[in-house]
């Protein structure tokens, strides 16, 4: 329980820090309405074809605005040796997990929230899936890849090059969460009728959201060793 | 020699000359990679549809087979280190990891040539080859937190961590990129191991235990090297604080 | 107290701490002097459970380190270098985050007090960001003793400060002291160390080299009886 | 035919330039031991 408590609290700290800061959330909502942007240069949205891509697009916009939070997670703990302060402090280890976790995935949310809807809207998108189907996707496949990438994110900082090291790290453990939400959230969006299939690629990211999570939980004292 | 009371310290046993066992361990290894070179081009048959070219099966799967055991020697050792924290487990993960990155390179290489014969394209993203690449990749990342700077014991527990999570990540990465090939590319990919005969299947278990041989030999050696050149920072520490005083 | 037998500590290739051993009793106050490298630093991370020991034995409070160490950290408080500070906090959302996680009782009263203590009343809302080194480092103190330590240890706390900050930080030092706290201090200011400590001890190569009563309060003494065993080490 | 041999070849080369480059660094570190021995005899 107390677990739960101080990671709640850790989490409330960052919330907080980025409310008075204003640096990372701004700057990954504009990410991510530039590469919208952007993307309505390279395809074009008034073609059919381009429909296609919008599935592909959620992910894209909110895998590489995410990274940018991620990044910030932990080198701003470095500052001032802040993340010493909570390891002296009588919490656990999981704790600090927990709390840099809820308080990425909640920024993440935030901007998918701001993001995906503006993005169904510059490319004239007409969604008449299910949309409980589409948040359960999106929610798990967050999950997942902000989950390994918060922990991640503490092994590449301690790296000098951690901004450049967490993409190379992430993209390649994330895989199958990523292959699975895509899949998913196309059959969500182009063949509502199919949605069992959507269930069953939920399953696997579900999947692996428990073992990756699982696994963070018990090796994220090693990281936190000085 | 005052320099080097720390050996037994460090629970490792040097030595940097090639000693006799080396060249027995060598020189079988050698051996069986001829052996295996006669087998592939000789004795095994050709296979019917695809031809000779159906041989490049027996290096790309002997060299994926023990990329992946090398891998698996990574996680072991590195659920060994974090459990022991004693440094030789870290050193055979390091070699292990380089050597599985070199065998990877391989099968990268001679993937898409097999692709290019078999299936006329240089690239599918047929499952095996979506894994490979994937793994290669995570290789590639594990490498990179090796180069970072710092003390070694913070990097070997950096690295191990890392070994565990990627190791694990394999066998999804397989699985899902097998499902996902399986619904968006049907038939592009007919099934290479179909039907083998006899001899076939004796050339590819030779060939795999020649290169799993190989390994050994490469890790081995590895393992000689990366010792000596903790000797060396040794050395070098001591003579450091000499100076120093 | 504090009972270290044969405490290694190895960063990397580099032996730090060598079989150091050190008892400290309540309500002590001491000072941990030494030439630079000699590992005092690093004793003090060990204590305050940041580093994990090589090998050796560390019971603070009558636990050992390896059994329980949250309980420990409840009764440890522990001022480094660095402030441990967010700079876009002010002192009172620093001090109540810390707390939280220390679980203080009555939390914002407490943090008050302890900001009005160390004289920032006046800025209690402010984000740290724009303070000058003597506030931050009253601020960490506050921050430090925010849970009512048992113990204290005190990294160089006296480097940087003006003459107000050294006077409150010792008042700090001193009235925990009457209330039973024990006192570590590292520190390269005899003048301090002297007013303030009963005990000194002199880490060398990673072990005590010397261990003895402060009997002269006075910055002369002290340092005459550092430089006959440190000699021209700094 | 080309192909088998061309997949042949680059497997071996890799592999035994893989080998070549574990020799050099080998000789390396022991010259540097060798020579830090005799210098601080």
């Amino acid at each position: 329980m107390s677990i739960l408590r101080n990671a709640l609290t850790i989490a409330g700290k960052d919330l907080r820090a980025e409310r008075k800061s204003k640096q990372v959330l701004p700057t990954m909502l504009v990410f991510a309405v530039l590469v919208i942007v952007v993307f309505s240069f390279a395809f074009d949205p008034d073609k059919e074809s381009t429909k296609a891509l919008i599935p592909g697009l959620i992910w894209i916009v909110s895998i590489f605005s995410a990274i940018l939070g991620l990044n910030r997670s932990f080198i701003s703990e470095l500052k001032n040796d802040n993340i010493q302060g909570m390891i002296i402090a009588p919490v656990n280890s999981i704790s600090i997990f927990l709390g840099k976790f809820f308080a990425n995935f909640v920024m993440i949310l935030i901007v998918q929230a701001i993001a995906i809807p503006m993005l169904f809207l510059l490319f004239d998108y007409q969604f008449n899936g299910s949309l409980p189907w589409l948040l359960l996707t999106i929610f798990t496949g967050t999950f997942g890849f902000v989950g390994i990438g918060s922990f991640l994110s503490a092994i590449a900082s301690n790296s000098g090059i951690s901004e450049m090291l967490l993409p190379l790290l992430l993209f390649p453990i994330a895989t199958p969460a990523l292959i699975g939400i895509v899949s998913a959230t196309k059959i969500i969006l182009r063949h509502p009728d199919q949605i069992e299939k959507a269930y069953g690629w939920l399953q696997l990211v579900g999947g692996y959201d428990i073992i990756f999570f699982g696994i963070c939980i018990v090796l994220f004292d090693y990281i936190l060793e000085v | 020699m005052s320099f080097f009371k720390n050996e037994e310290e460090l629970g490792l046993n040097l030595n940097t000359r090639t000693t006799l066992v080396n060249h027995i361990v060598y020189g079988i290894a050698f051996a069986m990679i001829l052996v295996s070179a006669y087998l592939i081009f000789i004795y095994s048959n050709i296979e019917k549809t695809m031809g000779a070219v159906q041989k490049i099966f027996y290096v790309h799967v002997g060299t994926a087979w023990n990329a992946l055991l090398a891998f698996g020697v990574v996680f072991v050792c590195s659920i060994l280190y974090l459990a022991t924290k004693k440094r030789i487990y870290d050193v055979y993960a390091t070699v292990a990891a380089e050597i599985g990155v070199v065998f990877i390179i391989i099968v990268m290489l001679t993937g898409p040539i097999w692709a290019r014969s078999a299936w006329n394209v240089w690239w599918s993203w047929e499952p095996k080859l979506t894994s490979a690449l994937i793994l290669f990749f995570i290789y590639i990342a594990y490498t990179m937190i090796r180069f970072m700077d710092g003390s070694w014991d913070k990097k070997a527990r950096l690295c191990a961590v890392f070994g565990i999570i990627g190791f694990i990540d394999v066998p999804i990465v397989y699985f899902a990129s097998e499902w996902w090939g399986s619904k968006f590319h049907p038939t592009v990919v007919g099934q290479e191991g179909g039907g083998l005969e006899g001899n076939m299947v004796f050339a590819l278990v030779f060939t795999v235990f020649a290169f799993s041989f190989f390994l050994t030999a490469l890790i081995h050696k590895g393992v000689r090297i990366e010792k000596a050149r903790i000797e060396l920072q040794h050395m070098k520490d001591k003579i450091a604080e000499k100076i120093g005083r | 107290m504090i009972k270290i037998q044969k405490l290694v500590k190895k960063m990397g290739n580099k032996m730090i701490l060598r079989n150091l051993d050190l008892e400290v009793k309540n309500g002590e106050t001491i000072a941990v002097l030494g030439p630079n490298g000699a590992g005092k630093s690093t004793l003090l991370k060990v204590i305050a459970t940041l580093y994990k020991p090589t090998s050796g034995k560390v019971m603070i409070h009558g636990i050992d380190l390896n059994e329980n160490l949250n309980k420990i950290r409840e009764k440890t408080g522990y001022l480094p270098h660095a402030s441990l500070l967010y700079e876009h906090f002010s002192p009172l959302e620093n001090l109540e985050f810390f707390g939280k996680l220390y679980g203080v009782k009555d939390l914002e009263k407490r943090s008050k007090e302890l900001i009005k203590q160390v004289g920032l009343a006046f800025f209690m809302n402010e984000p740290v960001k724009g303070f000058s080194r003597g506030m931050i480092q009253r601020v960490a103190i506050a921050r430090a003793i925010i849970h009512n330590p048992l113990l204290l240890l005190l990294d160089e706390p006296h480097t940087g400060l003006d003459q107000k900050a050294v006077g409150i930080l010792n008042d700090v030092v001193e009235t925990n002291k009457q209330k039973g706290m024990t006192t570590l201090m590292v520190t390269h200011d005899f003048k301090q160390a002297a007013t303030l400590c009963d005990r000194a001890i002199i880490i060398q190569r990673g072990i005590v080299s010397d261990d003895f009563p402060i009997e002269v309060r006075t910055e002369e003494w002290l340092l005459n009886k550092y430089n006959e065993k440190v000699g021209g080490e700094n | 035919m080309t192909f088998l041999y061309t997949a042949y070849s680059i497997t071996m080369a890799i592999l035994f330039g893989y080998i070549f480059y574990l020799g050099s660094k080998q000789t390396k570190v022991i010259k540097e031991i060798e020579s830090l021995k005799e210098l601080y005899k």
